[in-house]
């Protein structure tokens, strides 16, 4: 199928160019700029006119954008204004896998704890199980996860000293100590999804439920549990799998606060920093490998759902 | 649990006395009672809504409490249905009891198998595996018509045809040779060429194995080709009962006698009446005799509900009968 | 059983809807916490701005029924009034966001071809962009201001809106229904004010509900960041955000607004739930 | 360790009471707001460190771990502006002098230059200590200095640190270990630029290093230090490690810095409290009475030389009227400023002025009428002699502390909105990032704001380039030319009572004009477990690790 496949690179690189436009665009119209920030309180003309024009700020947009467009096809992402840092490096080989282990690590956990929590709501519906069962899963993700994060740190981190609040350790080189470092921001994150995974589970469940192959099967003898987990549970993954491709845009989101809080190295921190500070450079980078990110996780979801729907197996 | 030790011929494979189904305030079935023989062939039939689905659910234990209210008994081969505890009455599900859906595409799961599907009964009741279970699940997908079973045991239901989909169906509630079969509506949901083959089949089937069968139905000419005796459902009661052929030829209720108007016969002229009104809504029964409202003979009496007055071989239930 | 005519649908999804027990108390959370924000200035026992140094972080007590903040302000009456603002910007960032989403949707999935494209790819880019960057960036252009805040937070709902409905779009219009209105002759407009928006409003319904809670809690990301509201204005967001520093000392400074959000949220989900279970008549009947 | 008694031998050459006055005007982007640096402390007595004073045997080695709040922007010299990068720097680079601290004084001591010699009050020869080296093994020589100096010297390298060298005529190498500094006017400040980090244009850098790397330098740095730069993952860790041919004998003791950039203080406390730091660059305010009840933390801090006040724009809207800026200035309720706005850790300000600038300061100006006070009955006056008697709605311009100051972005505003509504002055909250905070700042579109110059030691540092006509740093456009008359004359002066007389003349003038409302003189804190033994407390905002070991 390499033309479906063509087409969706085509339209990949397209939304990249819209969302690096978009983002260039924003940030030059924003108030402020690097060299201020860098300059802080010793703010005096002259050193900003020398920075100004040596970092190329002075050029007129078009040429800035088209300039930077073009290094950036070819893999130089230039170097941050502030840190004079090559971005590629930055961006792909240290906040890039950051906030890949920190977003896989959240995502099976809150499925780990979502999709219990949907099928008990739904199979004790409006009991007091379905209310407190949606309640919990709902209650995670009513906090911003800022202050859950925080809460987490004071109340196992330093009440009970279970897991480290701070840093970061590879779980590629060390993977038991990378878990355990990543457990509280992983549960921080994972929160808001616990919540939406529980109601869309819930909520297809009970659809899933209503239909006759489900009578039919208890009609052939089969028990409960396996009526619910084998034949509802596998026609509940596909609404499942198409909300969280929809909802993974938002992991970024929560993965901005908990990486701050947690004091996480990843693509969230540095596209705020760069925000904050105005690098356009970075914050390019940032939002188009976020970008990339969302367009490859919905490219898989599109595949796993065609594959979980024996309809569209056969067709593809 | 096996077959039971006493089967004498006239012990009655299944027998409703006095039973009722209500769920939440709403009487779905009031005082519904009638007994099945082995190896004999009944008909429900009533308009839709009159409780005939839920007659068949309520007695392969698909719908008991806590979901609805049961008063009465249903008895299967010698044992007591409505207290039987779950995990007994699942060995009977699809092992001594088998339930054909009306509609086929619906009730088989999108996401396995044919050969998955069908292999479950097998399983579960006669602990068949692998290679042996495979061979039954194709001599059974062929003893239904369907030909080059091994390929269609591999198949998804949505690349089946309805009818084939129906035959999967019987095969699958054939799967245990169970003693009694319910076909709830077989074939209203396909093309009328269809029907006809699959009616046969299911009869062929029940009969090969000398098991009884209920069959739901709306069309009384049909039912009185293929049941033994029928039972006339009218929102919820039973308003007669009677083998097939008198019933078909002289029905005595009010009920019968008017869905024997409205169904057409080859061959004879004849004008269409069709009943005024419709079924009453469960919730705003009448008290009495529910189908006053709609009979041409309805009279004060009728606010009494007529008990089922049965002479040996029929048994109807109305004050003018 | 003859299909229910679309007008009395609505009404009939109503009592549905009121029939759950979920959604009954989901719906009467919501109301209170409306009635709430209205009623403010007499239920409040104190000026929510008044700063009452003497009695700063001060846990629950009878002079403040919830505790006061840091700068000794009644955080019972700051959250009456909070829950204004929570309102105006949670409600009113998506129905902008709404709207505008629904309506890109709508021409996507009616267009189709070419537009249809065009539209998904700048849908596409628009979720692209991690909401609080875009919010913040645009916040940044536009300058401070509640009302900058909402254009803010209802830019980053466009497309979640835009993409669910485009696609509820494509399916209704698949359906028979729409077909044989067009061959009835039904004018276009009609049929897609009649068939295709009533069809798809269960789903922007339920996303209306859920995105009511992304909204409060992007804007206090916002106020994390140090951009969005400004203090001392009551704000939920806000004062989540500021109590962050005293978690210690004063938990109640962040945690009395955050559960007034979470039970707000939880709420508004049990109401989208409700909603969806009435609206969407295909798991009414099933039953 | 010897000290050459050469500070006497200075003291006695300069002027009679060569108290140490300087500057390190920092404002650094980090320190936006109250969270606040460092300044010299009067009354408590800085902790000098236990261990040395019992003489314990000091164990060697380990890796100390510590959490640094406020943000970094580069780690070279002579471009940084922020005190998170300072106190990085001067474990890394040396200067011809360094400050130390006895408890009471701030003093000078010799770090790379052995011996000083003040031939007049416009020259001055430096005798360098012999062997030093830098981290790439390129030697510290009389060459080197003179390079370094003249970088930062150089106008076209637009040094933001370039006008403490503003008056030096030529710095000549006498010989290989010797370097001549000719200055055009007596230069009162010159042992403050001459101080390593805090000094920042003194700190000498490597020529070889910043020919090769360029901008990188500042990523990269190779200094003299005790201890050499291993690594910098951005917004992540920062790694040193010890420099093993340091020129002090022994030092250091640590084997391996491991500093973590934490932006959110509040984990920043808590990695501390839960053990996975062993120190904190800076202490949030509301954090202080937590740290300083548990036991297992030792708290160093005290007032340093630095004041908060609120900015009132002199070129355009309302506070062009000075008799309202007066009016502001006197309705503020000082105690009510540090109890609520930087939870008791200050002092209330009534001048520039703070107490470690010891000669200048005045101890009880409390019970003198001068400077800024609340007095109700002279804001009201002020404020009817003011021209607009109507609502004024100034616009103020607000920025959270983002960068890591701590949450006292938005307090002063929030704190002042009461009290200025007592003189019908209702301001106007403007949220925004820093980005935009500073740009609106810098160009003076604002009405009100508030902020800190910290890390000062001499009133030439502390008012000087903030208040004078025209300077980059004076913001609201404030011009009295007495008072940049006043304060030039200060700065060429060394006699020091006459230093006093004339800086009080232009605080006085500077706030009867009252372009600022003068608001606290702030603590500054550094926290560490009772592991770290041996940390020596400069109140200038300082963390040095020359002597630290771990228990």
């Amino acid at each position: 199928m390499p033309n479906r496949f063509l087409a969706q690179v085509g339209q990949t690189a397209l939304v990249l160019f819209f969302v690096s436009v978009a983002s260039f665009v924003f940030l030059k119209l924003a108030p402020g700029d690097p060299v201020s920030l860098m300059l802080g309180s010793d703010y005096n003309k002259d050193s900003y006119d020398r920075l100004f024009t040596e970092l190329g700020l002075d050029r007129p947009w078009m040429v800035q954008y088209t300039t930077w467009l073009g290094n950036f096809v070819t893999g130089d992402w230039g170097r941050s204004f502030v840190s004079n840092e090559d971005i590629f490096r930055l961006a792909v080989m240290q906040a890039l896998p950051v906030t890949l282990c920190l977003a896989a690590y959240a995502m099976v956990l809150a499925l780990l704890v979502g999709i219990p929590a949907g099928v008990l709501s739904a199979l004790k519906r409006d009991t007091w199980m379905d209310l407190c069962a949606t309640g919990v899963a709902v209650f995670g993700n009513a906090f911003p996860s800022f202050y859950l994060g925080i809460v987490l740190i004071w109340v196992f981190g330093v009440g009970l000293g279970w897991f480290p609040t701070l840093g970061f350790v590879a779980p590629w080189e060390d993977p038991l100590e990378g878990l355990w470092y990543l457990t509280l921001p992983a549960i921080t994150l994972a929160a808001w999804y616990i919540g939406l995974i529980a109601r869309v589970t819930r909520a297809s469940l009970l659809d899933v439920l209503g239909h006759s192959y489900i009578l039919a099967a208890r009609a052939r003898g089969e028990g409960a549990t396996r009526v619910v987990w084998v034949h509802a549970m596998r026609n509940v993954l596909m609404p499942l799998t198409t909300t969280l491709g929809l909802q993974l845009g938002g992991m970024l989101r929560g993965a901005v606060m908990t990486e701050v809080v947690f004091a996480l190295p990843g693509l969230g921190m540095m596209i705020t920093a760069a925000t904050l500070n105005r690098e356009y450079t970075v914050v390019q980078a940032g939002v188009m490998l976020s970008g990339l990110l969302f367009v490859l996780v919905n490219l898989m979801v599109d595949q796993l759902y065609t594959w979980l729907d024996p309809r569209l197996r056969r067709l593809a | 649990m096996d077959h039971p030790a006493v089967a004498e011929e006239d012990v009655p494979l299944l027998s409703l006395q006095a039973f009722s189904l209500a769920r939440g305030k709403v009487d779905v079935l009031d005082n519904v009672a009638f007994e099945l023989g082995r190896g004999q062939t009944i008909g429900l039939i009533g308009e839709s809504g009159a409780g005939k689905s839920t007659i068949a659910l309520a007695i392969i234990g698909l719908l008991r409490p806590p979901e609805v209210a049961l008063r009465g008994s249903i008895r299967f081969d010698g044992v007591e249905l409505t207290g039987l505890a779950e995990a007994q009455y699942r060995q009977l599900r699809g092992n001594r009891i088998g339930l054909v859906f009306q509609d086929a595409t619906a009730a088989l799961n999108p996401c396995f198998t044919v050969g998955a599907q069908l292999a479950e009964p097998l399983s579960r009741h006669l602990g068949l595996r692998g290679n042996e279970r495979r061979q039954r699940s194709i001599e059974l997908l062929e003893s239904v018509g369907i030909g080059e079973a091994a390929l269609r045991l591999d198949a998804f239901p949505h690349e089946l045809s309805g009818g084939m989909q129906q035959r999967v169906m019987i095969a699958m509630a054939l799967a245990c040779d169970p003693q009694l079969l319910i076909a709830d509506e077989p074939t209203s949901a396909l093309d009328v060429t269809i029907q006809a083959q699959i009616m046969e089949l299911i009869l062929e089937r029940v009969r090969a194995r000398s098991a009884s069968a209920i069959f739901v139905l709306h069309d009384l000419a049909l039912a009185a080709q293929v049941c033994d005796r029928v039972v006339v459902l009218y929102a919820g009661q039973v308003v007669e009962v009677a083998p097939a052929g008198e019933l078909f030829a002289a029905p005595r209720h009010p009920y019968t006698r008017a869905l024997r108007a409205c169904s057409i016969e080859l061959g004879q002229e004849q004008v269409l009446a069709p009943i005024p009104g419709s079924v009453p809504g469960l919730e705003d029964l009448p008290a009495g005799c529910r189908f006053a409202p709609r009979c041409d003979r309805a009279s004060a009496q009728c606010a009494q509900t007529p008990p089922l007055v049965s002479d040996g071989i029929r048994s109807v239930a109305c004050w003018h009968a | 059983m003859p299909m229910a005519t679309r007008r009395s649908a609505l009404a009939e999804g109503w009592s549905a809807v009121w029939a759950q027990r979920s959604a009954r108390w989901g719906m009467g959370i919501v109301l209170a916490y409306v009635l709430a924000a209205l009623f403010a200035p007499w239920l409040a026992t104190h000026d929510p701005v008044h700063q009452a140094v003497e009695a700063s972080m001060q846990p629950p007590s009878a002079a403040h029924w919830l505790g006061t903040d840091s700068f000794g302000q009644d955080i019972y009456s700051r959250l009456l009034y909070g829950a204004r603002l929570a309102l105006a910007i949670g409600f009113g960032s998506v129905l902008l966001g709404m709207v505008a989403g629904v309506a890109l949707g709508l021409l996507a999935g009616l267009a189709g071809g070419r537009t249809e494209w065009a539209i998904m790819r700048v849908v596409d880019g628009l979720l692209a962009f991690p909401e609080l960057i875009l919010a913040m960036a645009f916040l940044a252009v536009l300058g401070p201001g509640v009302d900058n805040l909402v254009y803010a937070l209802a830019l980053s709902f466009v497309g979640p809106f835009a993409r669910t409905v485009r696609s509820d779009v494509l399916q209704v219009r698949a359906q028979p229904y729409v077909e044989a209105a067009r061959l009835m002759g039904v004018p276009m407009r009609e049929i897609v004010v009649r068939h295709v928006l009533l069809n798809v409003a269960p789903g922007i319904v339920v996303q209306a509900g859920i995105r009511v809670s992304i909204a409060i809690l992007l804007e206090s990301g916002l106020s994390f960041l140090g951009v969005g509201v400004a203090p001392p204005t009551p704000d939920w967001g806000l004062m989540i955000a500021e109590g962050r520093a005293f978690i210690t000392m004063a938990p109640w400074i962040a945690g009395i607004p955050g559960v007034a959000l979470a039970i707000l949220l939880v709420a508004l989900n049990l109401l989208a739930d409700g909603l969806r279970d009435a609206l969407d008549p295909r798991s009414g009947e099933a039953r | 360790m010897t000290k050459i008694d050469h500070r006497s031998l200075l003291a006695a050459r300069m002027a009679k009471d060569f108290s140490q006055g300087r500057r390190s005007l920092l404002g650094a982007g980090a320190a936006a707001g109250a969270l606040g640096l460092a300044g010299i402390g009067v009354g408590s007595a800085a902790l000098v460190s236990d261990a040395h004073a019992q003489g314990q045997p000091v164990k060697r080695g380990g890796t100390i771990r510590l959490g640094w709040i406020d943000a970094l922007d580069t780690l070279d010299p002579h471009y940084t502006s922020s005190l998170g990068s300072i106190k990085v720097i001067n474990n890394v680079f040396n200067g011809l002098l360094k400050v130390t601290w006895d408890g009471k004084k701030v003093g000078f001591e010799p770090d790379l230059a052995e011996k000083w010699d003040a031939i007049s009050d416009r020259v001055h020869v430096f005798r360098l200590r012999k062997g030093v080296k830098f981290h790439n093994g390129d030697p510290l020589n009389a060459e080197a200095v003179k390079w370094s100096v003249e970088r930062v010297r150089d106008p076209a390298n637009k040094s933001q640190h370039g006008y403490h060298y503003e008056d030096l005529s030529s710095v000549d190498v006498v010989d290989e270990l010797t370097v001549r500094f000719t200055f055009s006017k007596p230069y009162a400040f010159l042992p403050v630029a001459l101080t390593g980090s805090t000094g920042r244009a003194g700190t000498i850098v490597c020529r070889s290093a910043i020919e090769k790397l360029g901008r990188d330098y500042g990523r990269s740095p190779v200094g003299t230090g005790p201890f050499k730069f291993v690594s910098w993952r951005e917004n992540d860790s920062i790694v040193l490690e010890r420099n093993p041919d340091y020129f002090e004998k022994d030092l250091p003791y640590l084997d391996r810095v491991e500093i973590r950039l934490i932006r959110e203080p509040s984990s920043g406390v808590a990695a501390l409290l839960g053990g996975q730091v062993d120190g904190l660059s800076l202490v949030p305010f509301q954090f202080v009475p937590e740290l300083r009840k548990s036991p297992n933390i030792a708290l160093y801090g005290q007032v340093e030389g630095n004041y908060s006040y609120v900015g009132m724009n002199n070129r355009k809207g309302p506070f062009m009227d000075a008799n309202l800026r007066r009016a502001v200035a006197f309705a503020i309720d000082r105690d009510v400023i540090v109890k609520q706005g930087y939870f008791g850790e200050a002092i209330p300000a009534f001048t520039p002025i703070s107490p470690p600038m010891a000669p200048f300061y005045d101890p009880n100006i409390a019970k003198t009428t001068r400077g800024h006070r609340l007095d109700l009955k002279k804001a009201m006056e002020f404020r009817k002699k003011a021209a607009d008697q109507g609502e004024v709605a100034p616009v103020y311009i607000v920025a959270e502390g983002f960068t890591g100051s701590g949450g006292s972005g938005t307090r002063i505003s929030q704190l002042l909105a009461p009290m200025l509504a007592k003189i019908g002055v209702k301001p106007k909250v403007e949220l925004s990032d820093r980005a935009a905070w500073l740009k609106r700042r810098n160009t003076g579109d604002f009405d009100m704001f508030d902020e800190a110059w910290i890390a000062d030691l001499d009133p030439h540092e502390t008012i000087t380039p903030e208040w004078s006509t025209g300077r980059q740093w004076n913001f609201v456009g404030y011009s009295n030319p007495e008072f940049d008359k006043l304060v030039g004359e200060a700065s060429d002066t060394l006699d020091t009572k006459r230093r006093v007389v004339l800086y009080n003349r232009a605080v006085d003038v500077l706030l009867d004009d009252a372009p600022l409302a003068m608001l606290a003189h702030m603590k500054v804190f550094k926290a560490f477990t009772k592991r770290v033994r041996g940390f020596q407390y400069v109140p200038v905002d300082l963390l040095n690790l020359h002597t630290v070991s771990l228990g």
